[in-house]
């Protein structure tokens, strides 16, 4: 268990956080380690807020859910507020810049994030911040590593929109160092 | 039964879910999204109360109510 | 906060709704209550009945008596009721998937009985809550989660069906038109017999995607612009017709209503006496 | 002692005059045999008291429409066989959580599929305890004789109303088409049970219990009280709920109505059990062989008695597991191939060594099997 | 060691692969959370090796259809949850007794009704065997993983076919719905069993068995050999037969070439218990959560293992006993309200004393209330 | 000892069959045998099935591949059957509440999707089987166990139905009309696509008797002189077309077939190779 | 069990042998005994034999079939055929007149009468022939009282047939005293 | 092909029903019930060999065949 590293991604409907957690998940399949990759599903998750999860670890991963995440990357408020809580003692919470925590929010560590704009200003489309937040959580983390989550990610995006996934992926990367 | 001049479109931002209808659909354009992806009221002299956006809004989210109502 | 029929018609302790932005789901369930609202109908007196499906959720959202049942069910619960009690108007909800899928041969029995039951049917021409497989609506060509190649059947042309199983009334509209629908709503209602509404929608979630027909707002356009009266198009130059869909009456005729036949059995065997 | 009216009639017949006596006024269905008289003599006399029967499209069709027509505030009852039972379980579980009363007949007959369609059976046991998905509980009752099928009738219909719930009637062809004769009480001497209705003006929640209720009060359609029912979980409010938490009242409510309140729906009989060093158990038409086959034991000096359960589910397990501590070896008759034995065997544990008689090949079991079955394993 | 492809692959995804490595060539459904991926990737893969996806109007047809298809030759497979479970339930009997092979997935969800749909649960266990009418046999099995859903659909194919039965495949909302990583095998590694067949000019009896056959052979409709199928009891020829002598036999022989393979059917797997003193018995994904308490269990000194049944049905009977007799006490862990505990009960009978640990609100269980659990009761 | 024809098709060790005397089962299932001789078609070739009534015991007298299935269900198997191998003339025979009963939704699916099975229905306007129910085709007023006071339900008219959901034949004739029948049941068999044909049929032992009809050779002669050419009863004078039943070709025309279609997307994607 | 009578009735489908074993049974009941009446359900009943059987005792019926009966009467050939064996040690085969039975058929009493002979020329209608047989079995058995016959005959026939139906009885009646 | 004078009218009196429809819809009037139920041929030379008795009858009991085979 202390080998694990449980990640949980949430946003809202269409902002493809399953698809992240998928790369992430693939990512860490092609470096050879054990993941396991699962979503919320439900009504709510058509409209509102939705969350994926991945476990990274080396090894056999019995229990398939997350309990209490090591990390949390939220791009919404709603989304925030549903699943930022209940974070593992130490565990990290990544948001998205302009969202606002209320007080006495139960999380040790907080950190706040341009996903959403450097998807839209430096990628051009908000639609890849999922990608950029791959990037960002890839470097921050090292769980995995670049070789492979470029990988993931270009076997997993619709043809025709790698290079912009590509992009999107190095800006990530260069989030995360830059607030490291 | 309110007489025209005590009505007017009323927005709950809470219950829009931004989709546009109401702004497209609007015959006089007075409406608009706004950057928090709502519908708002850009034009409130504009708008003829034709009712066109409140039938047309999946959310209940604009009507035409009375001034006073709040 | 929100206008006065939604007040009234509305649980508004449930909304906001969870259908996504831009479905015509709400539009379509709106319009119903501004029919009931017209009719000056007794609210305790009303009995909506769905299925399962997105469209099915909306009996949740209305201040009536409501009954979410099983996929495609809900007519032959709404049969019992009605029967068991005559006296109360009943509604049922249903989706394209619901209603002509699963549900098909409870339709066709219902309207062949001519029941008084007025049905509404929005159609998406998709499953929507299971997430955009195909349906008996969905056209040729198009495609579905499971129609990943293109659909090979052909659609069912709903209110023809009940038509031809034996509806006294059926017409059909879009979400679109909403005044029309609410008129169409007000005379299925009030006809004595066993109706349908098919009210043509729009699933952009699932259907729009998958068969790149725009944002929502664009879906309610074509719907603006592909529906025709059935007696305008008749008049129609050919090169103009294609594409086209029809909407408007396809029946409107009286006949022995199912219930009030059974009165007469049960008056003509005890001189009149009922449960009610 | 009041007056009752001597009949000969049949089990189907004595159900539905139960039925009607119990204050059925709605029946859906669709025909099969052997249950299909159980249609054609509603269909007859029920629009005669104001009641309403209805042939359904097929047999999904006819449970949701009795469904319905409980909620539309009528006592109502489907009936059917195998084929029929099968396409009804859907909707038994929508019942059973919407927790709408109704009485569902099963005239069992030979299974699997169209099997022996004129013969009988009791291979739908199990089934009547697990044939839908998910959990839920249920009740079900199995009459011996047209008498009995007559009394069980009056309980399925008081079960039903008293705990919101649907009540399976599991006859067989033998009892529901064999004709003897029955003693019919005078309508007064009858217990009926009615669901309890919220009082006018009442501040309702249709899903929440009060103090005093073993269920929530339930408002018929139509009486001014506005509410929503519907298969999902729901809360007290009777709307959807994906609360972990609700959901675990809710299931544990609907459950231990059932099960906390066994001993006012568990129902047996004992046939010269009190001195027994061997016990048969068996229900249904088939006990009657045995009690044929325990007098023929008995003369041959053999201590056996029969324990006859009439409430199938849910099962005498006190009783049972007396039985198994007080006798040696227990035998399972039935008119299949091992189901409620399972059931027997899961309750006596190890307290006593079962056996199972059957055969599920159209043929009921005779008395001489029993004798025969009993003197080779007691 | 032979090439094995390693993906990240959906539960469901698995379980088409798996089914189209095994020879799956017509499948026939009708959507339905969480199933409904069976079906989408079916539609988009069975054309592109000649196969045939057809969504039907109901789930009755669905798996009407797929009968059909196994009856025109080729290896079918249909796919549920829940509610359409409840409606596949007649031809599941049917497929049963006129001894169709087929494959039937159903991706348990939260019932009874529509009860929570997006919600994992195992409360179709029992329903899996006494869901139709009748006596009949069944195997059904529960993987609790991604690879094992591969395994063991290509299993249920083989099983499928080798004993002309409909096999139930029973996974859950979790396994249904994670990725995980699996080697998929060549496809010369993988056993692959075809069913037998007349061979040309074949004096051919439908239903007689031949010396050395498992199951009569089945010829493919329009192959020459004209012969009639039906879901009454059936002779040899296959024709109806009403003789009671003869229904016997047939009976039989459907649940012995079950019941008497048990050995060639029942998998299961074990965790630790070489030298445990207590048990916990579980099945599918909530096996998981038991292996990771179990872990914690030893750490802090407890001698707590875990048997995995992957055949659920016909039971482990055998190795459940030895469980038995082996430990003190069993906790069966299932998602559900207890089921599969009352086949545990009733097989151990009083040689260890079991327990229940399960609910069935939408929620997985938690290594952390099997740890509690055990300290409570073990 | 029989006709060459009987001989031929039929399973004559299970001769005699169990139908009633005077039952008109005998007499269309031998048609059948003869529009098949006529067309030539291969034995081994033809399936047939059918679901649970006294109708749905033809095949098992049949010397086909034959498969009497779940009572309702034949068209669902037999879709399964044909699509697995559209090379096989799959016939479906059903009595009336078979397919337009508990059936009614597989008939109407069946029918849109037009997929190529013929469909003869045995309409005798009861449940045979089970002793005399009221059946969706039963008249209105008309007798049956469960309708002792009169039938109140409206009858479906079996054949519009189908061509309503989307059969690209369609036609009705009856008992007494074997000529008609075998040749409708060769254009049926014939047409590439969803067919049916509507017998109009007798059930001389429960409709009879309960309908007071008269004897089977009495209904016989009833169905001779009711039905009429549709063309025929266009050109009736109005006095005279009371009491009338209409029979004729109701639809006959060329769509698109089911599995024709599956095997276009089978050949687009992998270049023709199939299965069979 | 020595108290119990056994009783078959057996005909062609159309014959009313059911209704025959109705009223028998129903004669019982009046007369303060016990009895059960139940019948062959198949769907052979439609068209050929059919049988009806019956149960009369002084004390309760367990079993509620009948093994061996203690009396047979059949009316057809094909009927005898299938129902006619399997009687009592002792028991009695009442066939029709014009019934052949097969060398070696078992049955240590049969005795010939002309039930369906009487009905359609002492009565005019075949179709009483089952009446005949009631009255017939009635007056030989003696199970029943003759007043409690005529009310269930009376009772259970259709309205308008009841002098023709009293009349077959009492033929029935008239043929036991012949041949006793 | 056999010609039309090889051919006769057969019945099979074990599957005959006796139902009447050969005789009454014979155009010719030849056919008769006999007193066992069973259709017979009264009149073999009335007999314009048709094929009426043998399309209406529900047993397959009564067909024209060649007057060789037996
Ligand atoms: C018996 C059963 N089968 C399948 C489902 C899954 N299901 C739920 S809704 C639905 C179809 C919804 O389509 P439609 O009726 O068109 O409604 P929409 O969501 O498009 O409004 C399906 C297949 C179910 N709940 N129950
Ligand atoms: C699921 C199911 N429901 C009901 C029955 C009983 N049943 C058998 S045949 C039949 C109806 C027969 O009527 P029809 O289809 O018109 O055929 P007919 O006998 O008139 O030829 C019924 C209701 C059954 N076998 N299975
Ligand atoms: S009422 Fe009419 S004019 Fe005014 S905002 Fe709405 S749509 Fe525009
Ligand atoms: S139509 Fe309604 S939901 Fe859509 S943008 Fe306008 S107010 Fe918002
Ligand atoms: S999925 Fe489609 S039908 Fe359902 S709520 Fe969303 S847009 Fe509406
Ligand atoms: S009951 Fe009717 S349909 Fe059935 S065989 Fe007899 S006459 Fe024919
Ligand atoms: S062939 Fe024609 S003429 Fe000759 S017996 Fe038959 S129906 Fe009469
Ligand atoms: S039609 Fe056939 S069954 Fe009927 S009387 Fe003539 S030969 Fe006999
Ligand atoms: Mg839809
Ligand atoms: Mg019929």
């Amino acid at each position: 268990m202390s080998n694990q590293t449980q990640i949980r991604l949430a946003g809202s409907g269409g902002q493809g956080m399953i698809m992240a957690g998928v790369i992430l998940a693939e990512a860490a399949i092609l470096d050879d380690k054990i993941a396991i990759q699962s979503q919320s599903y439900g009504p709510e998750a058509r409209g509102g807020a939705s969350k994926a999860e991945v476990i990274i670890s080396n090894e056999e991963i019995d229990f398939p859910k997350v309990i209490e995440p090591d990390l949390v990357l939220s791009l919404t408020q709603e989304a925030t507020m549903k699943y930022g809580n209940s974070l593992k003692e130490g565990g990290l919470l990544i948001i998205d810049e302009d969202i606002l925590l209320p007080e006495g929010f139960e999380s040790s560590r907080v950190i706040k994030v341009p996903i959403l704009r450097t998807a839209k200003e430096n990628v051009g489309r908000a639609i890849v911040a999922n990608i950029v937040a791959v990037g960002f959580i890839a470097e921050f983390t090292q769980l995995v590593s670049r070789e492979s989550v470029e990988k993931a990610v270009l076997g997993r995006v619709p043809k025709g929109t790698e290079p912009m996934n590509k992009k999107a992926l190095s800006e990530g990367y260069a989030l995360a160092q830059s607030v490291k | 039964m309110k007489s025209k001049d005590q009505l007017e479109v009323k927005i709950n931002p809470d219950w829009c879910k931004g989709c546009g209808n109401c702004v497209s659909f609007c015959p006089t354009n007075v409406l608009a999204i706004d950057h928090h992806g709502k519908s708002t009221m850009v034009n409130r002299e504009g708008c003829i109360l034709c009712g066109m956006c409140e039938k047309l809004c999946p959310d209940f989210a604009i009507w035409i109510g009375g001034k006073e109502d709040e | 906060m929100t206008s006065e029929i939604v007040q009234k018609y509305f649980r508004i302790e449930n909304l906001p709704h969870i259908w996504c932005p831009g479905c015509s789901n709400g539009v379509v369930t709106r319009a119903l209550t501004v029919a009931i609202d017209e009719l000056g109908l007794d609210q305790d007196n009303i009995v909506v009945v769905s299925g399962i499906g997105c469209s099915s959720r909306a009996p949740g959202y209305l201040d009536f008596n409501t009954l979410h049942t099983t996929h495609g069910r809900g007519l032959a619960f709404a049969t019992g009721i009605k029967l068991a009690n005559p006296k109360l108007d009943v509604i049922l909800i249903a989706g394209d998937g619901d209603v002509s899928a699963i549900g098909g041969n409870h339709l066709i029995h219902a309207a062949r009985r001519n029941i008084d039951i007025t049905t509404i049917v929005f159609n998406n021409n998709i499953y929507g809550m299971t997430g955009g497989q195909y349906s008996p609506t969905t056209p040729t060509d198009a495609k579905g989660t499971t129609a990943p190649h293109g659909n090979i059947d052909k659609p069912f042309d709903i209110a023809q069906l009940a038509t031809a199983a034996g509806a006294t009334y059926a017409s059909r509209t879009t979400a679109y038109h909403v005044n029309q629908m609410v008129k169409y709503f007000k005379d299925a209602i009030t006809n004595k017999g066993f109706s349908m509404v098919e009210v043509a929608s729009i699933c952009p979630t699932y259907y729009g995607r998958k068969n790149k027909s725009g944002s929502g707002v664009q879906m309610m356009q074509t719907l603006k612009n592909d529906f025709i009266d059935r007696m305008a198009y008749d008049k129609l130059p050919e090169e103009k017709k294609a594409g086209k869909h029809l909407m408007g009456v396809f029946k409107n005729i009286t006949l022995p209503e199912y219930t009030a036949e059974y009165q007469r059995v049960i008056e003509a065997l005890q001189g009149g006496e009922s449960n009610e | 002692m009041s007056k009752k009216t001597v009949k000969l009639m049949q089990g189907n017949e004595a159900c539905v005059e139960a039925a009607l006596m119990a204050g059925m006024k709605f029946f859906a269905g669709y025909p099969i045999t052997p249950s299909t008289e159980l249609a054609e003599i509603s269909s007859e006399k029920l629009p005669r008291v104001g009641g309403k029967f209805i042939q359904m499209e097929d047999e999904i069709a006819g449970i949701a429409a009795a469904i319905g027509g409980s909620i539309a505030g009528l006592k109502s009852m489907t009936a059917t066989s195998g084929p029929g039972f099968s396409l009804k379980q859907e909707n038994i579980g929508y019942a059973a959580i919407a927790e709408i009363p109704l009485v569902i007949v099963n005239v069992m007959r030979g299974g699997p599929s169209t099997g022996l369609p004129t013969s009988p059976a009791q291979g739908d046991v199990m089934q009547a305890k697990w044939g839908t998905h998910g959990d839920h509980a249920i009740i079900a009752l199995s009459p011996q004789s047209v008498m009995e099928t007559f009394d069980i009738t009056i309980k399925a219909f008081n079960l039903a109303e008293k705990y919101r719930t649907p009540v399976i009637v599991l006859t067989d062809e033998v009892v529901g088409h064999m004709r003897e004769k029955i003693e019919i009480p005078e309508p007064g001497d009858i217990e009926i049970v009615n669901r309890t209705v919220p009082g006018p003006g009442e501040d309702y929640l249709p899903y929440r219990l009060e103090a005093g209720d073993i269920v929530p009060k339930m408002a018929p359609f139509g009486a001014g009280y506005r509410y929503h029912i519907t298969g999902l979980f729901h809360d007290e409010t009777g709307f959807p709920s994906n609360s972990t938490e609700n959901a675990d009242i809710m299931l544990k409510r609907m459950i231990s109505k059932i099960e906390d309140n066994r001993d006012d729906i568990v129902m047996f009989d004992e046939f010269m059990m009190e001195d027994a060093e061997y016990a048969i158990i068996s229900y249904g038409s088939t006990a009657r062989t045995v009690r044929n086959a325990i007098k023929t034991l008995r003369e041959q000096g053999m201590k056996v008695g029969l324990f006859r359960p009439i409430t199938i589910w849910p099962s005498a397990e006190k009783e049972i597991r007396e039985v198994g501590r007080k006798v040696k070896k227990i035998i399972v008759a039935e008119m299949n191939m091992g189901q409620y034995v399972q059931e027997v065997e899961r309750i006596v544990k190890s307290d006593a060594e079962v056996f199972h008689l059957g055969r599920a090949n159209g043929e009921v079991l005779m008395p001489s099997e029993v004798v025969q079955k009993a003197k080779e394993v007691f």
